[in-house]
C-alpha cells in the first residue's frame, strides 16, 4: 500500500489532540507559525494545554488566541514578551498561566534530544544563573555545566513551505526555525504546507525534513491572513 | 556439538531468508538493514508495497542495486555496497541517521548475529579471536534504538555449532533487544514464554531444529512450513 | 544618584552607537546582534568590508532592512525585524543557530544590558519588576558561547542612574563575560586592571563621565575623542 | 576586505598540519574520503597522528596509505576491518596502532557535542557491553544510559560536493556522511571540492555546512583514480 500521510482537512490533522495535552507550536516572531492548525486546536476545544513555543504569540489569532481563550496552562518558551503579546501578557499578570522559561539554545537542544534518544546532555548555557536553580552542575574541564533533559511533546505542530505524501519537507527562509527540530521530538508530528508536491520532486539533497519524522500533512489557506 | 541434518531438509539460501523476512515487514515501515543476510533485502522488498529502507551512512528510501554501468560511488549503503534511490528518498548528514535510529524512529532493523540468547540478548560485533580487530559499526545503536529487531541468520556456524543459545559468550551488543529470528531452517519468535517456533524449513521436524538450538523451543500451535514468498 | 551632563556633552545617538561599534569590528568576523541598540548595526556595517551577520532564528549572512515593498513574511532576524539575506547567506534549523554560538564558533556578539558589573558581569534578560514576564530569550548562549562580548547601551537608565555598576543587582545572563561597553557616552574596555576608556564623547570630561559610572573607571593613555564613523 | 577561504593547492590547505595533531578524515567506505587531503598530509611528512574516521581505509591509497606508513599512532574509528583494510588489519595484529572503538552513533554525536559546546551526553547505546567499561552509567526513566564526552579534533579533513568563497558547502549523496559533524568539531577544517562556484550560487535553503565552519577550502583534482 502506498505511503500517503496526506490528510485533506485541518480537522483531521489535528484530530485526537485532546485536553491536558504538550504541544510544540514552531514559528520564531511571526515567521513559521501554523496558524491554521493553531485555530484547528482551538476549534477542536482542547484545554489544560501545556505549549512549548519560542515566544507566547501576539496580536489576536494563532497561539495568543490560544492563549488569550484560557487554553493554555502552562507554557515553556524563551521570550514570551515582546511587542503585541498582549494576551499573553494579561493572563501572565493575573497569574492565569504558568511559564517556564528556558534559554533560547538550550529549548531547542533539549528538543532535538528528546528526537535524538539523547537523556541529558551538559551546556554551559545558564550556568551561575537563576534558570540554573536546582539543575545538577558539573565542573567539566574547569567550566561550569548544566544537566539539561530531553523536552518531548505529544504533539508538534509544524509549519513548512512543501510536502510529499511520504511527509518529506522544506521550508522558506528563516520560517524553518523550530520545525525540524520539533517534527523529531514529538508522538504526533503534524504539518501545515503551501504546497504538495509529487513523490520524488524535492531533490534529496535538499530535503531538511525528511519522512521519517512526519505523521500527518495538510495543505493550509494560502489565503488568509492572520493577526499575529 | 555438530549435527548433520537429513538431506531430506531444504535450508533456505540467504537470499531467501532475506525473502522471508521481508515478507513480514508491515506497509510503510522505515526499516534499517544491517550487514549480512539483512543487506539482501533491498534486493527482493516485496512488489507494489512502499517500505522505506534506510541506511546509517545518510541515507533514507534505499532502492534495490543498480546495473553495473550505473553504480556512483557517492552512492552506496553502510555495507559499502553500490545502492539506489527511491522517488521519497533523502540524504542527511550521519549525525541525524543515527538521530533515526536511537531516537526511536525506526520501526524495524534486520541485523546479523554471531550469538542470540532465548532472553533476546544480542552479540554481533565482536568474536572472540582477537586478533582480528573488532568492528562495531551501528549495531549498537541500531539494537538500543530501533522500535523492533529482527535478526537474519544462518541457523549454526560454519563449523555446525548453534548461534542461538541459553547466554551469550560472546561480549553482548545490546540486553533483550531481539524480538524475531529469521533463519536458513526456522522462524523463531522471542516471547516472555519461550522461544516459539512458527515457521521450520520444508522437511524439518523439532527434534532436529532442536538439536541445532541451545535454548528449548516451543512449537506454536499453527507453526506452518516455511514458504518463500517470490519477489 | 541622578547627575545631568553638561550641555556641551554631544551624547551618541542610539544608531550612532551601533555605528561606533561596527566600525570597530574585524573583517571576516562571524558576529550575531542581541536585541535592542545591538541590532541597529545591521543597517550600518562599514562599506567595502565583508562581516557575516548571524541571527539566531537560524540565518547567516544577514544583510540590511528592506524597503517595505520587498519585506517577507518569513525573513526576519531575531528581533522580528524585517531583514535581507547577502549572497553567500544560509537558512539553518535553530538548533544548528547555536551549534554555532554555545560551540564558540562566532567571533562576536554585540548585546544589549540593563546592567555590566566591574568584572564583566552581565545583566540583561528580567528586570526586578516581577509585573511583567522575564524573557531570555537567546542571551544567555550568547554571553556563555561567543568569543567576545560586547555591550552597547545607554550609559544610564531613563532615571539616570548607572548601568555600568560594582556589582550587578539584576539576575545576571552570565559572569564575567564583557569585554567592551560601547555607550552614547564613552567606548570602555573590561580589563583584569579595570574598567579602561578608551572614547568619550566630544564635550565629556573623565569626572563627569565618573559622575555616572559606579566603579571606578581608568583614562587610556591614548585615549581620544570619540568620533562616529560615516557608513 | 572580502572573505576567501580558497587556497590554490593541497600543500597550502593542509599546510600548518604537525606530528602529534588530532586529524578527522570524513568519509564513509569509498564515498566522501578526503584523498587529496590525506595525500597532502602524507606529502608533509606528519607522523604520531591520532586519526578520527568511520572506517580504517581499505586498498593502498588515502587513509590506508597514511595508516601503512605507519604515520597514524591511534586510531578512533567504528568500524575499522573492512574488505581490502589489510593496512590496517597488519598494523593492528602487530599491535603497531592503539584502536578506540566507537558506537558509530555516539561517534558522530561526541562529534556534533564538541561543535555544539556540548559538555557530556547520555546516550542508551551501549549500555550494558564492554564499550561502555569505566564510563559512567546513570538511570533515567528506568534505562540505563552512558555518558559520552565531546570528540574534539585540531583538524578536520573533509570533502564535499561544491564551495563558495566565504565556505559554505554542499555534498554529493552518500558522500556527505560525516563532514558536516567534523566541520564543526575541529579547530581547523579544511575541504577538498570538486568546483568552487561564485559567491551567492548556492542556494541558501540547500547549503548544508554554513561558512561559519570552515576554513580552507581547495579544488581537488577530479581527474585522480585513488585505490582505495
Amino acid at each position: 500500500m502506498p505511503i500517503d500521510k496526506i490528510v485533506p482537512s485541518v480537522a483531521e490533522a489535528v484530530s485526537g489532540i485532546s485536553s491536558g495535552m504538550t504541544i510544540m507550536i514552531s514559528g520564531f516572531g511571526f515567521a513559521g507559525v501554523p496558524n491554521d492548525l493553531i485555530q484547528g486546536v482551538l476549534d477542536l476545544g482542547a484545554t489544560d494545554l501545556t505549549v512549548i513555543s519560542n515566544n507566547a504569540g501576539t496580536g489576536t489569532d494563532g497561539l495568543a488566541a490560544l492563549i488569550g481563550s484560557g487554553r493554555v496552562r502552562r507554557i515553556i518558551c524563551s521570550y514570551p514578551r515582546s511587542k503585541g503579546s498582549d494576551l499573553f501578557d494579561a493572563r501572565y499578570a493575573a497569574g492565569e498561566i504558568e511559564l517556564e522559561l528556558v534559554p533560547q539554545g538550550t529549548l531547542s537542544e533539549r528538543m532535538r534530544a528528546a528526537g535524538a534518544g539523547i537523556g541529558g546532555f551538559f551546556t554551559p548555557t545558564g550556568a551561575g544563573t537563576e534558570l540554573a536553580a536546582g539543575k545538577e552542575i558539573r565542573m567539566i574541564d574547569g567550566r561550569e555545566y548544566v544537566l539539561e533533559t530531553p523536552l518531548r511533546a505529544d504533539v508538534a505542530l509544524v509549519q513548512a513551505q512543501a510536502a510529499d505524501r511520504w511527509g518529506n519537507l522544506v521550508y522558506a527562509k528563516a520560517g524553518r526555525n523550530f520545525g525540524p527540530v520539533m517534527a523529531m521530538a514529538a508522538d504526533l508530528t503534524v504539518v501545515q504546507v503551501r504546497e504538495i508536491v509529487p513523490l520524488g520532486l524535492l531533490d534529496p539533497e535538499v530535503i531538511v525534513t525528511p519522512s521519517i519524522f512526519v505523521d500527518r500533512v495538510t495543505l493550509m489557506d494560502n489565503e488568509r491572513e492572520w493577526d499575529i | 556439538m555438530s549435527t548433520a541434518l537429513a538431506e531430506s531438509v531444504t535450508k533456505l539460501s540467504r537470499l531467501d531468508i532475506a525473502r522471508r523476512a521481508a515478507a513480514m515487514i508491515p506497509d510503510g515501515s522505515y526499516v534499517n538493514l544491517g550487514i549480512g543476510i539483512p543487506t539482501l533485502a533491498a534486493n527482493v522488498m516485496p512488489a507494489g508495497r512502499e517500505i522505506v529502507l534506510h541506511s546509517e551512512n545518510g541515507i533514507l528510501g534505499v532502492g534495490p542495486a543498480p546495473a553495473e554501468k550505473d553504480r556512483d560511488r557517492d552512492l552506496i549503503n553502510a555495507s559499502k555496497e553500490y545502492v539506489t534511490l527511491l522517488p521519497g528518498g533523502a540524504y542527511f548528514v550521519h549525525s541525524d541517521a543515527f538521530v533515526m535510529i536511537r531516537g526511536g524512529h525506526l520501526d524495524l532493523a534486520l541485523l546479523g548475529a554471531f550469538e542470540v540468547a532465548a532472553n533476546g540478548d544480542l552479540a554481533n560485533w565482536t568474536t572472540a579471536d582477537r586478533r582480528f580487530p573488532p568492528g562495531v559499526g551501528g549495531a549498537m545503536d541500531l539494537a538500543a534504538g530501533a522500535k523492533a529487531i529482527w535478526v537474519l541468520t544462518d541457523h549454526v556456524t560454519k563449523k555446525g555449532e548453534p548461534k542461538i543459545v541459553n547466554a551469550c559468550r560472546l561480549p553482548l551488543t545490546a540486553k533483550g533487544v531481539v524480538k524475531r529470528i529469521f533463519t536458513d531452517l526456522a522462524l523463531i519468535d522471542v516471547e516472555p514464554r519461550g522461544l516459539v517456533v512458527r515457521e521450520m524449513a520444508p522437511g524439518l521436524t523439532l527434534e532436529a531444529l532442536q538439536a541445532v538450538t541451545e535454548p528449548a523451543l516451543i512449537l506454536a500451535q499453527d507453526w506452518r512450513e516455511m514458504v518463500v514468498p517470490a519477489t
